[in-house]
């Protein structure tokens, strides 16, 4: 593994700041950023990403790798969790072993960032389209995560007939996250053509704060994530090691499914990245409403306590190299 | 008259709401972003960005007759998700 | 001693103080951004951005001696702009 | 009417959030921008409106038809509330009327700001006296609102003596939302001509950010204006056609004035949207501590959730098709 | 069963959580952001840019055998920090 | 004192918003900023502050005046709270004159942040290794205060043995804004040498809105600060005749200290606003924690409500002029 791309993504200021946050809490400090001041900083960005990817979106159509890479996107966000489930289910029971699959079939919009940003300090472009595949891959992993629940167990909620299908498929598709990152990709693609003026003036707010309001909600994220380890005491060494290996495998997957599409290594990387990242933000609000008998702090604990700083730290630069030892470089 | 007190995960407040107006009392507070600790373990607000929530507490005020009613309807709710529900008394001022 | 509690517009949170400062009590507590319904219908937070305020939740523990100057100095708001207020038991811990 | 000029300012990024928003009610998501992190858009656009108005008002001075316009406006919201008052009458009792016809005489400075980001869409230009006006359209509606009170209502409050004057006063120029807009109106003048460096280090925060905060406080207008939905159903047919005309009409005197004080197409248009539109922030504020004995679903209602998404997706362009028809364009 | 209510300074919410945790009590829930007045004085929150904090309160309902537990961890931080904390009868739902 | 520095500093946004918030608490507007909105900004200031600082001690490095400057300003915390101690101590008790001892020895960052934007408006260069002298000068305030308290007051607290060294090094390293200062002075030197695309990534976010951001967050201040007058009264003229004279000394002090170390106008202001400012974020929150017998409305109002105020307004341009006469311009 090539330890100069570790070191660069190491110093760069939205991981410097993940770390600060991290060591707030190990160190004992006071510091922490209030809510609902991260929700801001949470629905600013996905607003952001979701815009933005949308603009490139109408810039490069629907055509070649684009269709193919958003549909591999989506079967690996199905079929992760299937497998995960079957791993979790030898330790954990069914509620929470689909909380967690469902967990680890999904994205995690920040890791998908900092890894953009990783390649933009590495001068690699990559396109927009990624972000529909990030947009996509949410609902199906909920959808899955749910099925499985409703196969496993059975249900006696005062809800009396169990989980229905509407309210599978609205926390699926309608929660907040994937509702507002969705709306704001549309929003982009109507505006990229229509309304060059209002593209522009969105630019400073979408692009020029970008960098730094992801540096200050990873500085919230590191708190959030180091305040977690004491959780993994609980989860242990079962759910750890879970939650290291089966981003590798499904980053493994990930370089060969992207080197089957032809995609360039910008591209390939972020493919990677959304399957080797699990959601911390609208699988767990989903499991929380739909699956209430799963423990929330296994499901956090492993996404967001070690998966998360394992991506962020190590993931993205491992990644990299990966991608750029398999896929041959464009010429 | 009676005072009860509900504590309880925001998720549900909803369905707690629903219930509580089905029992047809007068009325009812809440205040959310309660943190606390219970058999379900602790809750606290740090994943409050990402949709999560906290607790809620609600307050509510009314006649005897309606209990009955209010527990009927909550009571399988805090069954099943947790949650505490208190009765006591208090008057008019 | 005697709990009070109060829960009323932050409208007029500032009347309702002064009248508790009247009556001689010796302390009391504030919660805001409290939501609920009774008689005047539904009060949400949705218009927090422009100043319109929710309710607020006031604790106030004190001898019974207080009481009749409380209810003088609060119960013709509540007559006039809503709210609730109930008295209950409450001994030092 | 120009269905062109419909299609440009519905596809421009502002009203975009504002349906997505919309939508998000609709169907039911979660989404929300919880409490208080609306207030921070709703101050920083009062801020930053008022400081570029000030710095512009200090270019163009008091001189002519600068005076002519802000007395026009100003007696427009002491006209508006009296003639609304009387048609509310028909069908309210005097407490409701009156804080309705305070509603309609005041303005809306998120409608105003939409007007000048469509006529900059539109490459037409406007002064930034008319920020001026606006802010000083706020204070007189809600003191005729207060009279008609007093006038029309008998008063029996805890209060004693009834409304006094000192109070009334009081909520018309000091409330948050006037004093605040007053208060960066000044300062923007004052800064204009004594502080050049002080002026560009600003206009990174309220310029250059301006329009993609607009974008985000109307994601949460539109959440909020479709959650009043329901209300509107109490409401009933009145209110709701009351809502529509009103502004309608109010619009066409506006137009007969600006043509009258001969301002050119872009004042014109927001000088419209003024008389158009109606007070969702200062004056339901001051009415709520004023007047509690009106029901502020009524006047939330229909002012939040009738005429402004009126006046945000079909008002603007209409009133921009009724200036360009009657007012001749300057050559 | 015994309800018990405690309001004092966010500074000593830690300390108080652990003498509650000591206690036996079967759980606790917080509320922060508490302004109010007592025999110290004004608290509001309008240095909570500072880090300055306002008030908590910490509702607990528990066991009557749990209170001698609970007033020995917690009656010497009030007396020395200032707040109250007041028993009062609450029964399930 | 030359009345045109004050003036045109007078006439600066920042300071103008400070005064917004002032008039708005004197005549009785309900403008607010509701917690935690004002915490946003306060985390923002210092991140900013720190990075922008940080960025620039890496190109300066540790030579020259660096460390002899930072040496001295260290001093200048810890003595400041001793000799301020036997001041205030001959009319109050030793709780209260050790706690507003403490804030003495400390600074005010937005003070720093004000002399720095009246310094760039005066076209006088200054070096980012000061904000590295503002970073270290709040933990010894913090600890001699502490130490104060400890040697004068006998100690009967719950916690058994009084206050133990460990919670006093720990209020004072870490508490959350010297945490968050000093961490993001470190990321800066880091990231200034390692990771120019992330610095040039970070400066719209720390750079572009620093000024706008200063204005907002002084518009809070100055409602805060307003809103301590009251507590005034109940202070007595001793401490307003003291948060006014001591930061006149420390001012002098600071001078003659700027001019044997050689700094020239630029950072002589700077050092000089360190030693007179004094702190109401950082040391408040530490002495609340750790000496819960000292009553925050003395200290909070005194450095807050007095000399804050005093030293935005006349003090700076009166130090800038001091300077001016005391230290023979570089040529
Ligand atoms: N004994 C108790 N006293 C006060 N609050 C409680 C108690 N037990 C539970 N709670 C509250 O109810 C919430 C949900 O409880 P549970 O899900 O049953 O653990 C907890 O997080 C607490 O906020
Ligand atoms: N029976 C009740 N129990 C609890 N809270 C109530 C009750 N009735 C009214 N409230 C609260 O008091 C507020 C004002 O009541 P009102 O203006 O009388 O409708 C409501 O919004 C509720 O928060
Ligand atoms: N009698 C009371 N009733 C309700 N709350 C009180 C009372 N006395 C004190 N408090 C609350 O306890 C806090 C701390 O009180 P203290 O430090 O003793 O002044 C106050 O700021 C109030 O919020
Ligand atoms: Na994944
Ligand atoms: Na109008
Ligand atoms: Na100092």
């Amino acid at each position: 593994m090539d330890t100069s791309l570790v070191l660069q993504n190491l110093l760069s200021p939205p991981v410097l700041f993940f770390f600060l946050g991290v060591v707030a809490v190990l160190v004992g400090s006071d510091l922490e950023i209030p809510a609902p001041l991260p929700k801001l900083f949470s629905l600013y960005l996905l607003l952001a990403i979701g815009f933005r990817g949308g603009l490139e979106l109408a810039h490069s159509g629907l055509g070649g790798q684009v269709l193919p890479t958003i549909l591999a996107a989506v079967l690996m966000s199905l079929v992760v969790p299937i497998y995960s489930f079957f791993t979790l289910k030898t330790k954990l029971d069914n509620f929470n072993a689909a909380a967690i699959a469902a967990t680890y079939g999904s994205i995690s919009a920040v890791t998908f960032i900092t890894a953009q940003s990783f390649l933009e300090s590495q001068k690699i472009s990559f396109d927009g389209f990624m972000v529909a595949a990030l947009a996509l891959m949410e609902s199906p992993a909920i959808i899955v995560g749910l099925l499985l629940v409703k196969l496993a167990a059975p249900q006696k909620r005062p809800d009396a007939k169990g989980m229905r299908w509407g309210a599978v498929l609205h926390e699926a598709f309608l929660n907040s996250s994937v509702f507002l990152l969705m709306g704001s990709l549309i929003i982009g693609v109507l505006v990229a053509s229509n309304s060059p003026h209002g593209v522009e003036k969105m630019l400073p707010f979408t692009d020029k704060l970008f960098y730094g309001a992801l540096s200050f909600f990873l500085l919230d994220m590191g708190i959030v994530a180091a305040q977690r380890l004491s959780d993994l005491r609980k989860a242990g060494p079962f759910l750890i090691g879970f939650a290291v290996l089966m981003p590798l495998l499904n980053a493994f997957l990930g370089v060969l499914i992207a080197k089957g599409l032809g995609l360039d290594h910008g591209n390939a990387l972020l493919f990677v990245v959304l399957c080797a990242s699990a959601s911390y933000i609208a699988v767990p609000a989903a499991m929380r409403m739909t699956v209430p008998e799963a423990n929330p702090s296994l499901y956090i604990s492993t996404a967001l306590g070690v998966t998360f700083p394992f991506n962020i730290i190590v993931g993205i630069p491992a990644y990299m190299a990966l991608v750029n030892k398999l896929i041959p470089a464009a010429s | 008259m009676k005072r009860v007190d509900l504590i309880l995960s925001e998720r549900e407040l909803d369905k707690v709401i629903k219930a509580i107006e089905a029992s047809g009392a007068p009325g009812y507070s809440v205040m959310k972003h309660v943190t606390g600790k219970g058999p379900h373990g602790v809750v606290s607000d740090a994943m409050d960005f990402s949709g999560l929530g906290a607790n809620a507490h609600v307050i509510l005020f009314c006649e005897p007759e309606i209990l009955p009613k209010l527990r009927e309807g909550i009571q399988p709710l805090l069954d099943y998700y947790g949650g505490v529900a208190f009765v006591a008394e208090a008057n008019p001022l």
